[in-house]
């Protein structure tokens, strides 16, 4: 695994597509610790569709290193467009792929950012079932 | 178009002055000889390893004891430890060192306390200072070693060395070792005026090749080598010798005592424009060491900013040419602050957001300027996108 | 006029190949960063590190493992020794070595005696050959580490590493390590093939600079940095890198790569005509170390030459512009000749009068037949003046 | 001091003006031992001047290191001119002077020129002694 952050590691860490909040956001989830040095805050937006649940849009705020700036990034677009049963099947892996590799030490951020995308689905479903009953 | 680069990450590492290319280049494409062999290619090596030892010396004003060339800042630290320890033991097993010095000071301690050593280390106060009374408080008996360092390579502290050295000198019987690596350079250094018994040089930290440094030792200290094998270096650092980049260390070593007083002139100038400057424009911004600069390492300029972490502006000032660096570190579990920006007290989320700024030799007033201009938005655009910061 | 000058003291050290000095260059002028660093000055200095760190892996089979940047083979070779000692305390305190290694070992094993370790040097035959059943009855329980050169630097001879490490990996649990800084560049070196846990590589034995080197540590081996600090070198070895010495050892490995055939013919022909030649024309000279080309050290000779000293062969070759080297070492009280010739059974007299000749890359057939005339006669003077040549 | 030979000693050791053996010499004697490194022989002929006796001429052989052989020269010329008394006199430090430094791990071979000298003299004056009874 290179040593190094790769050309679009820096791309999206420059230049991130989906940084801010979502106004009407349907859930909004905080993972990391200031004190750990990683905080990443998600907002999601999810539109139904027949009988799915689509991703509509998710915008991140992150506090943290290149890696996991870039990560956030990668995330929400990975995660944009899927159905919510799909998005449950990113994994880390997905997001060290798509930045084309990353170096050992800083693939706990990427991690982080899928913990916030589960934590963002788990809310969203609390939330339905709460409305639900 | 080629980008604008401008280098401020001078305590990390210097760039190489090409006046002392100039005079490596020739020890590296004919005069390559090995300096331990009589015949005339080792001789014309021997004879320029000598010369840049007597420009080292000088510099140093060693007069009193000799220097030995080593791999680095690393090597000779490890060394001093390591070498005062193992041929110490019979008259103790402690040493005392500060928590601020820099890495391979205090893992060095970490590896001798599992061979049985013991190890002290000092606190310091907000601005990375020692307290003399806690020094005197932790002399022993059985204290060998006393290690502390002249210039704090992340916040700039310059730590009492003469006063230290003085105290431990009047009130015990063991050695005094100071890693002179940021101060070279920088400032005067003067191993008689200082009192120590040996200190830690590293060529590439004031305009010389990296691979190389020294460690200066007074006569009459009893230490063992960390190098065993041929004899080199009168028997004390084994190992053939890096002809040219000793040749490169003792012209650096020349420069410095011809350039250092202009140097230090500009390295204050620029110390104090930034400082000022960025204090002023962006809000909620620290200063971590020192604030009289008369106590700080010229050039040396460390931020702790509020709501950003270090790396990421570390890595957008990149993009606009600007290097600069951060205390805060990657692990493979979390980003862990600065040891030193923890001793001083700072909490770890502000510590995460600290950034090193270090001009040296070559930054000209316009690259201030421009990092002046460019290092404001930058806070800005990180802090916009993260969710530690309301604006 | 020019004086002809023909470098005849390859083992000693190698001349700088200008390809290599060519990569060299750009990392001492303009890309000088530190490759701790993430901007982009740090970046291309680790990209080039990472690039001759993957050369060197490939030069020797390095499969199973990694090779560490060190400052040269005294420092790899007393890692290695050091290294494997305080980390495997609790298995045993044994290392078994030979009587002929290179001083950085052997001197390393004194120093490790008197921390309490317990050390058996091999003996060897008249050619240098370890003697493979008094390796096996030095293997004990506690022994943690077996340390055999590959190739001896005086007299030249290859050790039978790959089966002595064989028999080591049968019979005990103990490391393995092999020193081949005199092998690398003049034969295959695999350590696929040898099987060894560690292997010590010095880049100024193949036409790279001087001030750096590599030890070669499989997955598994539990060992002990020698160099704390910063991190460097996935924890291995801490310090600045020495990043224009790295990116020049990278290319002297390529180029042994490309080239080994070559050399290796050349320095087998040389070889052969100076031992033919010199044995037939200057009589009462007698060859040391393996007479079985085949299991020399390609361009390695070395020859007692009876009535006449070896250091002063040495200064008076060097006035016909010739560099050789001898065995024969100058202490302040007296003459020590080679530990390696007393321990192949040579008397101290014939000892002091032993001469190394050794070929390299650059060596041309001029060369060795200026050599071949200039040599005879400066015997017949030295031993015109000597009170031990009845002629 | 010097690390390295100096251009003078050099000079002795390639070009020795006075090596070789004194055919009818007054004493020959040897001092070192091939064991350790270094072996001189030495020649001198004394003649006798009024009442003084004057070292006519000194010639020497040597096994040794180029620092041997030059200071078997040096001493030769030193002695050579000078009255036995006077001869006694010298110290390897004037060997040193004369040689413009030497590397400290070489002045033992300077002392063994010396001792050198000191023998041949001993020896001429106990011949003498021998023949006088
Ligand atoms: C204070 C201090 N000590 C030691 C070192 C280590 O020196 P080197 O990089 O030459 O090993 C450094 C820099 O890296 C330093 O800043
Ligand atoms: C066999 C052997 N081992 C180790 C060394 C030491 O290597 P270095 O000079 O790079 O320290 C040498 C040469 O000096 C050598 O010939």
């Amino acid at each position: 695994m290179s040593e190094l952050y790769s050309e679009k590691l820096i791309e999206h860490f420059r230049n991130p597509k989906n940084a801010g909040e979502i106004k009407d956001a349907d859930v909004r989830v905080t993972v990391g610790n200031p004190v750990c040095g990683d905080v990443m805050t998600f907002t999601m937006k999810v539109r139904r569709e027949k009988d799915k649940e689509i991703i509509e849009d998710i915008k991140f705020k992150t506090f943290g290193c290149a890696a996991a700036i870039a990560s956030s990034d990668i995330l929400a677009e990975l995660a944009k467009g899927k159905t919510i049963e799909e998005a449950k099947t990113l994994s880390y892996k997905d997001i060290v792929r798509e930045l084309g590799g990353l170096p050992p030490v800083k693939v706990h951020c990427t991690q982080m950012a899928v913990d916030g995308l589960k934590k963002l689905i788990e809310e969203y479903e609390r939330k339905k079932k709460r409305n639900h009953c | 178009m080629d980008k604008r680069k401008v280098y401020l990450d001078n305590n990390s590492t210097t760039p190489l002055d090409p006046r002392v290319l100039d005079v490596m280049f020739p020890f590296l494409k004919e005069k390559w000889g090995n300096p331990n062999n009589i015949h005339v290619w080792g001789r014309e090596a021997r004879e320029a390893v000598e010369t840049a030892r007597e420009n080292i010396k000088r510099m140093i004003n060693c007069r009193d004891g000799n220097v030995y060339f080593t791999s680095g800042g690393t090597e000779s630290n490890n060394w001093a430890l390591k070498g005062i320890a193992f041929a110490n033991i019979d008259k103790g097993k402690h040493i005392i060192t500060t928590k601020i010095e820099h890495k391979c000071v205090l893992n060095t301690c970490k590896w001798l306390e599992k061979q049985g050593f013991e190890v002290t280390y000092l606190n310091v106060d907000r601005e990375g200072f020692i307290d003399f009374d806690e020094l005197e408080d932790a002399l022993r008996k059985d204290t060998i070693l006393v290690s502390i360092m002249l210039a704090n390579n992340e916040i700039g502290t310059l730590e009492p060395v003469r006063e230290a050295c003085e105290l431990v000198k009047d009130k015990s019987n063991a050695y005094f070792h100071t890693d002179a690596c940021q101060a070279i350079g920088k400032m005067e250094v003067d191993v008689e005026s200082l009192g120590v018994d040996l200190m830690t040089i590293s060529a590439h930290k004031f305009y010389g090749p990296k691979g190389i440094g020294a460690l200066f030792i007074r006569n009459g200290v009893k230490i063992d080598p960390l190098l065993h094998g041929g004899g080199q270096e009168k028997n004390m650092r084994s190992g053939t010798e890096n002809v040219a980049g000793i040749v490169g260390m003792g012209k650096a070593a020349e420069l410095v005592m011809k350039e250092l007083d202009a140097d230090k002139e500009k390295l204050r100038r620029f110390q104090k424009m930034i400082i000022e400057e960025i204090l002023e424009k962006v809000k909620r911004t620290h200063l971590n060491g020192p604030s009289d600069l008369e106590k700080r390492l010229p050039g040396n300029v460390n931020f702790s900013v509020e709501g950003v972490e270090g790396e990421s502006i570390v890595m957008m000032l990149d993009d606009y040419g600007i290097a600069v660096s951060t205390g805060s570190a990657c692990s493979s579990k979390q980003l862990i602050p600065s040891h030193v920006l923890m001793a001083i007290g700072l909490k770890p989320e502000v510590a995460h957001g600290s950034v090193r700024i270090s001009a040296g030799r070559f930054n000209t007033d316009e690259d201030i300027a421009y990092f002046l201009e460019v290092f404001p938005g930058v806070i800005s655009k990180l802090r916009s996108i993260s969710p530690l910061w309301q604006g």
